[in-house]
């Protein structure tokens, strides 16, 4: 009932949680073997940040603009092409609904 | 608003107009025209009295929530009187051979008789009234727009 | 009960209407007596669909006439043509019902209390009935001509939905952009509808796809057809009003109106493969449909992971994974003519395409209304001024950790298993289809993980201290969707056994689409 | 008079009011513009669709008093009439959501009164 199985690879996702049950206990049981001796509160637990003045918590945030910031610097042509189309106005959005027909009618008509 | 002579005689044809869409949608069935056609006509009468006082004038007597139950009455008839059908199937005309618009017409050319089509004429005035309050409001909310009012709501 | 099975297909899209016509009186008598009525309509319409989908899967395809008990008439000389209204009910029109239904009970539920003490809600339930309504329709139509009519009513009832907060400016931009596109890709759609009509005098589908020559004008039409279908379904490049859409839409309408492009894709699957399923050369439309697919997986997940406004980003992410479903359905349908290869890997992939909708519309849904939730509480949808919110909403946080996880084709969650269908079968295909799927399902869990990043975790913001849950309807409307999730994750097999595998079959199988309309005609 | 008209010219007419309509809508940057375009393709297809049922020297299929003879098919003008009743709704909805826009901007060029991009 659970079990997807099409020939040629099968998914079972009760199985899937059993053994991710299994490994989750196994990972804990490591984890428990860690070692407990730090002191909580004193130094050895402080952000160190470099040396540097570690700023207030509430601007500790990273804004979600600055996320991924080298993936979109890297990928900074392409993101310009992409946002180029996106102009926002609806006129355009028909422009290419007429390209996109201008194109299909051709190949639809051809492979009829 | 416009002058005196205008808004008198806007007042004294706004009566036939509403006799010719009343004509209109009672005949829907005979002749080109129905529920929509004949409150489309209905509503020109509105316009013209749109354009004779203004759209201040015109929301104090023809209020939006007066308007709103119309529309809403008439989608009611219509879809109830779909619903009465359900005997048999849905939309099923079950007033054909009934008293009530119950004749069966004569099959090719004829003269015409009112007094057929089964529910087709009652779903007509429906759509009819839904279609006068609707276009009502529509026209009056844009003309409210533009002088800077808003509906009540 | 053989009244109500006999008569559920006219029911279900009846008494929405009833409702949506009846709810601007009953508000007369007071909010609660409204959502009452709202809430026992819907239950009843739901008790409907569950009878209806039980009929079909016994029964098999449903023909319903509206006005008369055949749907065909005898001409003088012994011809027969269906000339009736009628609902033709099969396995995916029901798989459509069951989304719809779904998706529309979770949002009505959620709605309630969002919406409490707006102005104007008199109208918003009705709009709401009325484009459930417009979308039960569009799924159920036996004919092009109510398909055209049902797209209309679902369109207008989505934009006025969309629109609704008029006191803002984006959301009556966002309903315009909507209405535009729909009344042109609507009036395409009757172009072609009239092409048809000219050529073989009928308007069912059924009747089309029997007579069907495939000539030059038929392909127009089928262009025309799939252009302003595509148009419809937000699939690259005629994407950009989805996000722009569905970002401003209120509560929970945008589900709904997520769920009526999803229907849009359903009327495209009718039309290629049911209305002219018996096209020899079924290559090109495949790879017009694959094409679209892989463009819409990649763009839709690239801009996602670059927006900083919630709802947009999660938009951009509903194109993306409209993505998959048509790669999924394209490469069936390019298929579909070899025996081999569509016994091999066709059907699976069209299992995973079309279990995909039903998967994606579940938790993209769910995810909505996450935003939503926020956008309720702190009243802005820009992540760049959200921070630790879990701290405050912690029902809200978990059902979007929920989405998010399936979204991202994490195992066990319902995202995995349509997923996984469209990976193993589509490698078969072309396997550079495949690794294109895989890497946008990465970088969308990538963008999930950003949001969640900025707007759940974090230190408290001062802003934000005082910050609720939300009230307990928008948790129990989430939390349904939620559910179903967890539970299509956790049962794929039988999900796609009883109901995607009917769906898929149906949409292959256009001999009995066609014989349960046409059987009587020699 | 009528057959010096020739059968095809209300379908050359559709064709010249949906490619005007396409012109407006895909040039022009007024919403309102917009909007007639979306009605002039609206007045297209409808035209597209009422040609089709037109037989030459037909009668309106209107059987009171009708003259003997063959009449135009019915159908189309229904579908016509359908679609008509629908693009009133739609172009209502279309106008308020201007007056709206225009409201929050000041302005119904397509180009400056958006707002959501990108």
């Amino acid at each position: 009932m659970s079990v997807v199985d099409y020939g040629y690879a099968v998914w079972a996702p009760l199985i899937w949680i059993v053994a991710l049950i299994v490994i989750g206990v196994m990972v804990l049981i490591w984890r428990n073997r860690g070692q407990k001796d730090y002191k909580k509160g004193t130094a050895q637990t402080d952000i160190f940040l470099s040396g540097a003045k570690v700023p207030p918590e509430e601007q500790r945030h990273v804004k979600s603009e600055n996320i991924y910031w080298g993936f979109f610097e890297s990928l900074k042509d392409l993101y310009g092409a992409m946002m180029r189309p996106h102009t926002g106005i609806v006129s355009d959005y028909l422009l290419w609904f007429v390209v996109i027909l201008a194109i299909i009618i051709p190949i639809l008509v051809g492979a009829g | 608003m416009l002058s005196k002579i205008v808004r008198t005689v806007a007042n004294q044809l706004m009566l036939f107009i509403l006799i010719f869409g009343l004509y209109v949608i009672a005949h829907g069935h005979l002749t080109p025209g129905g529920g929509f056609q004949g409150g489309a006509v209905v509503v020109s009468g509105v316009v013209m009295l749109l354009v004779a006082f203004n759209a201040g004038e015109l929301k104090k007597s023809l209020r939006e929530r007066f308007l709103s139950i119309m529309e809403s009455t008439g989608g009611l008839v219509f879809v109830v009187l779909a619903f009465a059908g359900l005997g048999t199937v849905f939309f099923y005309n079950f007033l054909v051979g009934s008293p009530i618009f119950g004749d069966i017409p004569i099959p090719g050319p004829n003269p015409g008789n009112l007094w057929t089509g089964g529910f087709i004429p009652l779903m007509n005035f429906a759509v009819g009234l839904k279609v006068v309050a609707g276009l009502s409001a529509v026209v009056l909310a844009l003309a409210l727009f533009t002088s800077g009012e808003e509906m009540e709501e | 009960m053989d009244f109500l099975t006999t008569n559920s297909p006219a029911l279900i899209v009846a008494l929405p209407l009833f409702a949506a016509f009846a709810i601007p009186l009953i508000s007369r008598a007071g909010e609660r007596t409204r959502n009452t009525f709202s809430l026992v309509i819907f239950g009843l319409i739901s008790f409907l669909v569950a009878i209806l989908a039980v009929n079909v899967h016994s029964v098999g395809i449903r023909v319903y006439t509206f006005g008369a008990t055949a749907a065909q008439m005898a001409l003088p000389h012994g011809y027969m043509v269906p000339v009736r209204i009628m609902f033709e009910v099969d396995g995916m029109s029901m798989f459509m019902g069951i989304i719809v239904t779904t998706v529309a009970l979770a949002a009505l539920i959620y709605s309630l209390q969002f919406m409490k003490g707006r102005t104007g809600q008199a109208r918003f339930y009705s709009l709401m009935m009325l484009l459930y309504a417009g979308m039960m329709g569009l799924a159920f139509t036996g004919d092009m001509f109510n398909l055209f009519v049902f797209l209309e009513i679902a369109s207008i009832a989505g934009a006025a939905l969309a629109a609704y907060r008029t006191n803002m400016a984006d959301a009556v931009e966002g309903g315009f952009k909507y209405i535009v596109i729909s009344a042109v890709s609507a009036l395409l759609v009757l172009f072609a509808i009239g092409i048809l009509y000219a050529q073989y005098d009928v308007l069912s589908i059924a009747a089309l796809a029997h007579f069907m020559q495939y000539t030059p004008l038929d392909m127009i039409a089928l262009a025309l057809l799939v252009g302003a279908l595509v148009m419809k379904l937000a699939g690259v490049p005629l994407h950009m009003w989805a996000p722009d859409t569905y970002t401003v839409a209120p509560a929970g309408t945008t589900p709904m109106i997520l769920a009526a492009s999803y229907i849009s894709m359903y009327a495209l699957y009718r039309v290629t493969f049911t209305m002219y399923g018996g096209l020899i050369n079924t290559t090109a439309i495949g790879w017009v449909v694959i094409i679209v697919g892989v463009l819409s997986m990649f763009v839709g997940v690239m801009m996602a992971v670059h927006q900083t406004d919630i709802k947009r980003m999660m938009a951009y992410h509903a194109v993306s994974q409209g993505g998959y479903m048509l790669l999924g359905v394209g490469v069936c349908l390019a298929v579909i003519t070899d025996p081999a290869a569509l016994a091999s890997y066709g059907r699976d992939a069209m299992n995973g395409g079309i279990f995909h909708i039903i998967n994606h519309v579940f938790y993209k849904a769910l995810l909505f209304m996450t935003a939503e939730a926020i956008f309720f509480r702190i009243g802005t949808r820009d992540t760049n001024k959200m921070g630790g919110l879990a701290r405050n909403m912690k029902w809200t946080a978990g059902f979007y950790i929920i989405g998010a996880l399936a979204i991202s084709g994490i195992p066990p969650f319902n995202g995995f298993a349509s997923k996984l269908l469209i990976y193993e079968s589509v490698l078969k295909f072309s396997p550079v289809l495949s690794v294109i799927a895989m890497f946008v399902s990465l970088v969308t869990l990538a963008s999930f993980a950003k949001v969640f990043y900025s707007a759940f975790t974090g230190p408290p913001m001062p802003a934000y201290e005082g910050v609720k849950e939300v009230p307990k309807s928008m948790i129990v409307g989430m939390s349904i969707l939620a559910v179903l999730i967890i539970f299509f994750g956790l049962f794929p097999g039988l999900i796609v056994d009883t109901i995607v595998a009917p769906a898929t079959n149906a949409l292959i199988d256009q001999a009995s689409y066609i014989n349960a309309v046409m059987g009587a005609v020699p | 008079m009528m057959e010096s008209i020739p059968l095809n010219f209300p379908f050359l007419a559709a064709a010249l009011l949906v490619g005007i309509a396409l012109y407006i809508m895909l040039f022009k940057r007024n919403l309102i513009k917009l909007i007639m375009g979306v009605a002039m393709l609206a007045s297209g297809v409808n035209l597209f669709i009422v040609a089709l049922g037109y037989r030459a020297g037909g009668n309106a299929p209107i059987y009171t008093d009708v003259p003997p003879g063959p009449m135009v098919l019915s159908v189309p003008q229904a579908l016509t009439l359908t679609s008509i009743v629908i693009n009133v709704a739609v172009l209502a909805l279309m106008l308020t959501m201007v007056v709206h826009i225009y409201r929050h901007t000041g302005d119904i060029d397509s180009e400056k009164s958006r707002k959501l991009r990108g």
